[in-house]
């Protein structure tokens, strides 16, 4: 049911609005709106009781297991939420004077502090919003750099085939062409193939490390190597960050540019698809591009830095310098974690995964690179049951949810088939892993024995398998008072 | 450990199952001279105990000033159940609703934001946000090129009324795909964007869009009928930046000239978002439906499932980044789902009497406070057109410094505009939102006379 | 599954407790605990995703309709909760000087204005924590008057064989013998009786009206004089103050004392069974011996009177005097509804209740009292289908489950046989009333068609009907390492 | 209309349904004499922007002081996963779980709870709550004289050093019910209430119970397995009032003497409920298994379903007043779920280690306090036993003026004991929990110094 459905005429939540209308006569008849906007009508209550109720038809973190690859999906804490929402926080605008802002930016330039620490970065800039605007933000730094030096030549940026889908699009949006590195049969880089890709038209190269493939690049001083030889700069794409936070370090291995999703690592909330965090971490060579705005201290007070005082910047990426809101929580987060407790995230999610990988192969699942180490992911290549069965990964994706486990990453990375790429993060414990290897064990006898059983789910959540081709086709992307008789049941 | 479940039992026996020693082996295929030791320039971890403390003295420091200031970012009131519910886990906690069945309450959330969204435009189509309004223009001017078939044009013509920090935004994401944006200037006496100016800025060759704020950046109304027109005159797209709070009284983009806007955009923030220092908030993006493959972000749409039940999914993912990687709309993947949670949830307990009502309660206290102001000698209106919720008052001091000294008083006076159009003198944009007093108004405008007498 | 099914030994929800333990070397060894107590020892995630998952399995008023009669399950609006909890209200020691509580005391002496006001009383302690808790104090009273006039012949409390509970269990708490009045086939309670009964051991009367049969008490004026004019005192049982609010004041009625239930008719939370708050309100006579503390406030500073200052009060009945948090809430809903929402409460929490009951009798129900409107609320009988089918009250309501609707009160009160006691109070809109009606319509055909579904009910509920007789047999009231393993599937 | 969602259609449909003409028509059978018109005296609605603003500068102007009371309500840390939980609208706005299967979450809980109260005590079962300490050491009485099979007494030993607030709470709840409660003094050099004081206050006559509290009111610790046995030996129960923050370190009540302690109840405030100025709180109470029937309140119970799947469900109603009206074990019905919720949250989340922490921390942080106040020339303990997390002090000052100087400061220096206890001079009861800094801690010691010097 529709918040519309409850809907009537006259209806209304009357506390919530101002309890007056003043009259407008000084805006123009002409400016004004004919006719009132189609928004729902309802009462206070049912408002509250269709989004809770609505809510509850949600897998979450704080109800379910969600072993997706690359997501990062680990434990929100509740302080975060919190204390990012306390009142002096809120409160405060945007463009409130830095006087009235201290405990803020004191914050911020906390964590630009942590950030550049574990990265091993040289200078960060929190700007960004999501990983997408991270990567964007990293690759107009890159290619910044190459016209300030006059190095028109460059309009190539390598991408290997497991990348995440954002890299390619990324670079686009900076306008360069994209040419795709191969990954060998170990799944590391084709380091000959990327010989052969680089040249005087290379304006870098887009890295994930340890990949989504789910292992670490033993290549990677190589590759640096490689790349910078040929003039061009490393990125590195954080997704995986949490693999290896407090271990090894990306300004270590040679990146120039990293961007970090501080909802994967640093545990701030997915909120059904956001908000994120992607803040920008650099080499020296490439600080003056850095995103505005940026927070600075002299030792007495904080300061934001804006495109006046940062001419080589490439700029802003929202109106009002980021989702300042998320930086807090991911601050708490890091606080609590401190030193000791960022090489822990790395060490448990690898043990986790390790752990996870060793139970499915035993159980006798195909891993697709089983001689190799897992980082914080790995993937199980479903294709003998597809084969077998004629029960794909998609089928047991959907038959997990029926056994109360959020469906691994599925068909991604494009490079191995029928895959789940299976990520279970440091916060989940031994038993719930085991769980869910007695869930992959019990489908896969389903799939034997009631193969039906399995291409037919989910059969416990409130809809069954959807029809996506329908959606695309006969597209219904919004309530309209007609339409809706149609198809709402 | 914090946040990890693991005894020393679960250790061993996991290691024991893997083969391996030590958790340490576990990171063997990384180069040793490549693995860190202690992070020395972290601190150590605190507890939530103390944490706690010191945001919580942080966050009093900041103090609650008194605000005065909008320009893309306005202090309304929240209902208290609008938080309250988002941040319940199921919401809060949960992943993007790439698996569908799984995900049926954000899906259904998504599928309500654009119905409601596609209301206030009087649009088609509105896909699930963007970053910012700032950045959702950004998308909108990519979007406007790649849809206007009737021209290959990269020229987007922009008026230097829109805020100058959605300007910014704008060059930023766009520079580097070779759109030209040109600057259509105002009319510096009433603050409008009219069709001379934009002619003028237009020349006669092909151009993509037309960008049209309303209200503009100094509160300003335009003639956005006739901007529409022209710009469809010269098959340029229209663009709409608007206001969602003005659009429940002001005519709709759709409504726009005689065939209407063809894409709309903004900033969600007044509907939900605490201020919060400027994020997180939500862009929109509207359009029509001819264009809706055009449209960048994520989209749910409402389907069937196998039994014949409706349900809902998200739909034309082939725009996206992680199916068409490198042809994409746009590389925009997570964006701003909790926010779009809060918004539906405040629409939903405003509906369009409330916002209405919002609407009008600002507008009216804004022209109530620069009544009061504009009785202070010397402090005056800059422009003379008709205004929504803000208006641009010239002062009789460098604004600066007003404004210094009002913080004292815990009053946030306005904005300056001096940086940003130092032609128009020392000029402040104010705004007052429905939850200003009489009283909080009043104590402004005692609190400036006073500082005026006694410079 | 039991949080301590989780509990694994070393588990911690490490950021939760101070980093450091001190030793404690000056409390003697014999002082000290031998061995730890049997707590869970499990992570912050496992905690928050056990609670939250067992929260879902409740049923509640922000996702479901609960038309429990003389339980007045409305809306709680959600400002009362964020507003009671601001750090200053909830950071207040209970002993803190009244220096640092003049904006909580202003809150609160502005409660007690607003109840006054509301009741037609002369004075309002907010001093007891529920319900039952102001029944006793406010029988403490009527004791404390007697007692203070030197008239110790005054044993006895009438009470109505339809009152709560909890009237009879208060007075005898207080010391009194109890005499129950029967309740007339009208519904009033049985005058003659009444006049019968009264005399000079006569300490008072508790009475609800409008009472638990869902009717107002047309004669509360003959009763009123009956019960004074044998020197005895008349006690308002605020349960089902929802039905009058605004319209008609216990005060004026003739009542000396009443308790109010702010978690019915003020809207405040529930919580599961609590916590209420049952402040009283008196008539000029029996002020001196109102609980404490009381709010006091001379128009500069309010003050919080307790025993040194009230010689003659009954005393405290909690340790701090009250639950302030309950309060704030009832006070900022009492400030939303206004003089003029008041009344509305009434109008519309009895136009619910009487089409309510128009609808159930259209579709053949039996209303024990037909012929009466309902106030608030009204009691089905359903006796009929009982004798019919075979299927009780409790099937009802326990199949009412599986439609989405939580039971209507069963088997009470006492009197009317297979009875539903229904409230849908003000808060419900007309189509989910018409929903429950359909509901009541499709289980009786069940029953008359496949009774065993409806005797087998609740079918989709997390557990089915459950064996109480074995509950109470087999005591397994509390987890034990041992224990656990018999029970737990 | 706040929280109505009728329309004027709903209205009017409705009242054609009943057959009447107006709403009002619904009232006719109230004496219209008796129905009110407006009511003058209270205020006109608000909105909840209104309300919101108003109770925020209230809030406000009660400022956050640094806070040294103890006294029977801590200020200790409250993991922000408790109350977001706890606040969830199925908890928040569930009712009491009388119908079991539809309230599986709240009787879980509930189960739970009892559980980790019966550990904590070292008692055998726990009710689900009673409204706070005070009042459940009130029943603890009334259930001690049922439950004592060995004699029919009334008679009910108190020490004086139990919290003055619990006393006079169990005498207004327990006067009507003819209990005798017999004062018993207190050793002023040690602060305990020794054997002979004990002894001396019984007198002959038989008792129904020995209450003992386990610190006292001055943190002092008492000898509780002498009492205890002397208590048994005497044919009286005994009642252990408890703080269950200490029984993660001290011996619990089952563990009492030979036998343990019969009842035990204490205040759960410091299991996750904020100070807030007294309540809502809760009241605990635990006894050995054959005393289970006298137990008032309601008790959660685990049982099986139709289909052998365990549940829960509230038991042993027999004894409740719903049930058994007159002859109920006491009147109690609503009480305090919400809290129990959130206790039970709260002792998940710390567990024994947890719990152990907080306590060594709290009293580690007095004694460091008290050391620091007894620093400053004639300040000094009053009793010389051993406490746990509170401690009493004589100043060389009258306290309330001390005290007064300390709040312009913005410091609750703990609480004056004269008015309840003039014999002991000018003495303060002071408490520092694991929430109070070192810097806190000095800047107490130092602003009490200089109040003292500059007296």
């Amino acid at each position: 049911m529709l918040i519309y459905d409850q809907s009537r005429p006259g209806r209304r939540a009357s506390a919530q609005a101002p309890l007056t209308k003043p009259e407008i006569s000084d805006i123009p008849a002409g400016l004004r709106r004919r006719s009132r906007p189609a928004l729902p009508e309802v009462s206070e209550m049912q408002a509250v009781r269709h989004y809770t109720r609505l809510s509850q038809k949600n897998f979450s973190i704080d109800t379910h297991f969600y072993p997706l690859g690359s997501c990062t999906m680990k434990y929100n804490p509740r302080a975060c939420n919190s204390l990012a929402m306390l009142p002096g926080f809120l409160g405060r605008h945007p463009l409130a004077p830095d006087s009235h802002g201290q405990g803020l930016m004191a914050c911020l330039h906390d964590l630009q502090e942590i950030l550049k620490a574990v990265t091993g970065m040289h200078a960060v800039s929190l700007a960004p919003s999501a990983g997408a605007q991270g990567e964007f933000a990293g690759v107009a730094m890159i290619r910044a750099y190459h016209k300030a030096r006059g190095d028109h030549a460059r309009t190539e940026i390598l991408v290997p085939d497991a990348a995440h889908g954002t890299n390619p699009a990324s670079a686009v949006m900076c306008g360069f062409k994209v040419r795709e590195i191969p990954t060998g049969d170990d799944g590391d880089v084709d380091l000959d193939a990327l010989k052969a890709a680089v040249g005087p038209q290379t304006a870098g190269i887009m890295l994930t490390n340890p990949s989504t493939v789910g292992v670490f690049d033993r290549n990677i001083q190589a590759i640096a190597r490689t790349v910078h030889d040929a003039g061009g700069l490393l990125y590195y794409d954080g997704a995986n960050l949490n693999a290896i936070l407090g271990k090894v370090r990306p300004g270590d291995m040679g990146f120039d540019v990293i961007h970090m999703n501080l909802h994967k690592t640093f545990s701030t909330p997915h909120g059904g698809g956001g908000p994120g965090a992607g803040p920008v971490g650099v080499s020296p060579r490439l600080e003056p591009f850095l995103p505005v705005p940026l927070v600075t201290f002299d030792g007495d007070t904080y300061h934001w830095q804006t495109e006046a005082e940062r001419p080589e910047s490439i700029g802003r990426l929202t109106a009002f310098g980021g989702n300042m809101g998320i930086l807090l929580r991911a601050y708490v987060y890091a606080r609590m974690l401190g030193r000791e407790g960022m090489g822990r995230v790395a060490d448990f999610a690898t043990l986790n995964a390790n752990y996870l990988m060793a139970r499915l192969k035993e159980a006798g699942f195909e891993a697709a690179y089983p001689e190799r180490r897992a980082s914080h992911e790995f993937i199980v290549t479903l294709k003998p049951e597809s084969r077998q069965f004629g029960v794909n990964a998609m089928d047991f994706a959907k038959r997990l949810l029926d056994y109360g486990y959020h469906a691994p990453t599925t068909y991604f990375p494009l490079l191995v088939p029928e895959c789940l790429l299976i990520e279970p993060t440091e916060t989940e414990s031994k038993e719930d892993l085991d769980g869910f290897v007695e869930a992959m064990i019990a489908i896969r006898r389903e799939a034997e024995e009631n193969p039906d059983l399995v291409k037919g789910a989910p059969h416990t959540m409130p809809v069954r398998r959807l029809d996506d081709v329908r959606a695309a086709r006969q597209l219904d992307l919004a309530w309209r008072p007609s339409a809706s008789e149609n198809i709402n049941g | 450990m914090p946040f990890v479940p693991h005894t020393s039992e679960d250790i061993a026996a996991m290691l024991q199952t893997i083969g391996a020693d030590s958790i340490a082996a576990l990171f063997d295929e990384i180069p040793a001279e490549l693995q860190v030791g202690e992070l020395a320039d972290i601190p150590a971890g605190m507890s939530e105990m103390e944490i706690a403390a010191l945001m919580q003295s942080r966050a009093r420091a900041d103090g609650q000033p008194i605000c005065f200031i909008g320009a893309g970012a306005y202090d309304h009131h929240i209902p208290a159940a609008v938080w309250q519910i988002a941040t319940r886990g199921e919401f809060y906690s949960a992943y993007t609703p790439y698996q569908a069945e799984a995900s049926q309450g954000t899906l259904q959330v998504l599928y309500e934001f654009q119905s409601m969204m596609s209301a206030l435009t009087g649009l088609d189509v509105s896909n699930a946000s963007l970053y910012d309004g700032a950045s959702a223009l950004a998308e909108a001017v990519l979007m406007a090129v790649r849809a206007n078939r009737k021209n290959k044009s990269t020229r987007i013509l922009m008026p230097k009324a829109l805020h100058p920090a959605y300007r910014r935004t704008v060059r930023s994401i766009v520079e580097n795909q070779d759109i030209e944006l040109i600057e259509v200037d105002f009319d510096p006496k009433s603050g409008q964007t009219p069709i001379a100016c934009v002619e003028a800025a237009a020349g006669d060759a092909d151009l993509a869009a037309l960008v049209v704020a309303q209200p503009n950046f100094f509160g300003v109304l335009e003639d956005v009928d006739a901007m529409t027109d022209w710009a469809h005159a010269r098959n340029a797209l229209v663009i709409g930046v608007v206001n969602p709070i003005a659009l429940a009284l002001l005519s709709p983009p759709g409504d726009w000239g005689a065939k209407g806007a063809d894409i709309a955009c903004g900033e969600a923030q007044p509907l939900g978002m605490p201020l919060s220092s400027g994020g997180p908030y939500a862009g929109f993006l509207c359009c029509r439906q001819e264009h809706v493959r055009q449209l960048p972000g994520r989209i749910a749409g409402r389907t069937l499932d196998l039994d014949g039940k409706p349900g809902f999914t998200l739909t034309l993912q082939a725009r996206e980044q992680h199916i068409r990687r490198a042809k994409a709309t746009s590389n925009i993947c997570t964006n701003q789902g909790l926010l779009v949670t809060a918004a539906t949830i405040h629409m939903a307990l405003l509906g369009a009497e409330g916002l209405e009502r919002v609407a009008a309660n600002c507008h009216a206290n804004t022209s109530t406070l620069v009544e009061m102001l504009c009785a202070i000698p010397g402090v005056e209106p800059v422009f003379e057109g008709a205004v929504f919720h803000e208006r641009v008052l010239r002062l009789p001091a460098p604004a600066a410094d007003l404004l210094r000294a009002l913080a004292e008083h815990s009053v946030l006076g306005g904005l300056d505009l001096s940086a940003d159009y130092p032609e128009l003198g020392s000029a402040l944009l104010v705004c007052a939102t429905e939850t200003r007093t009489q009283d909080e108004m009043r104590s402004y405008a005692d609190a400036l006379a006073r500082i005026l007498a006694t410079r």
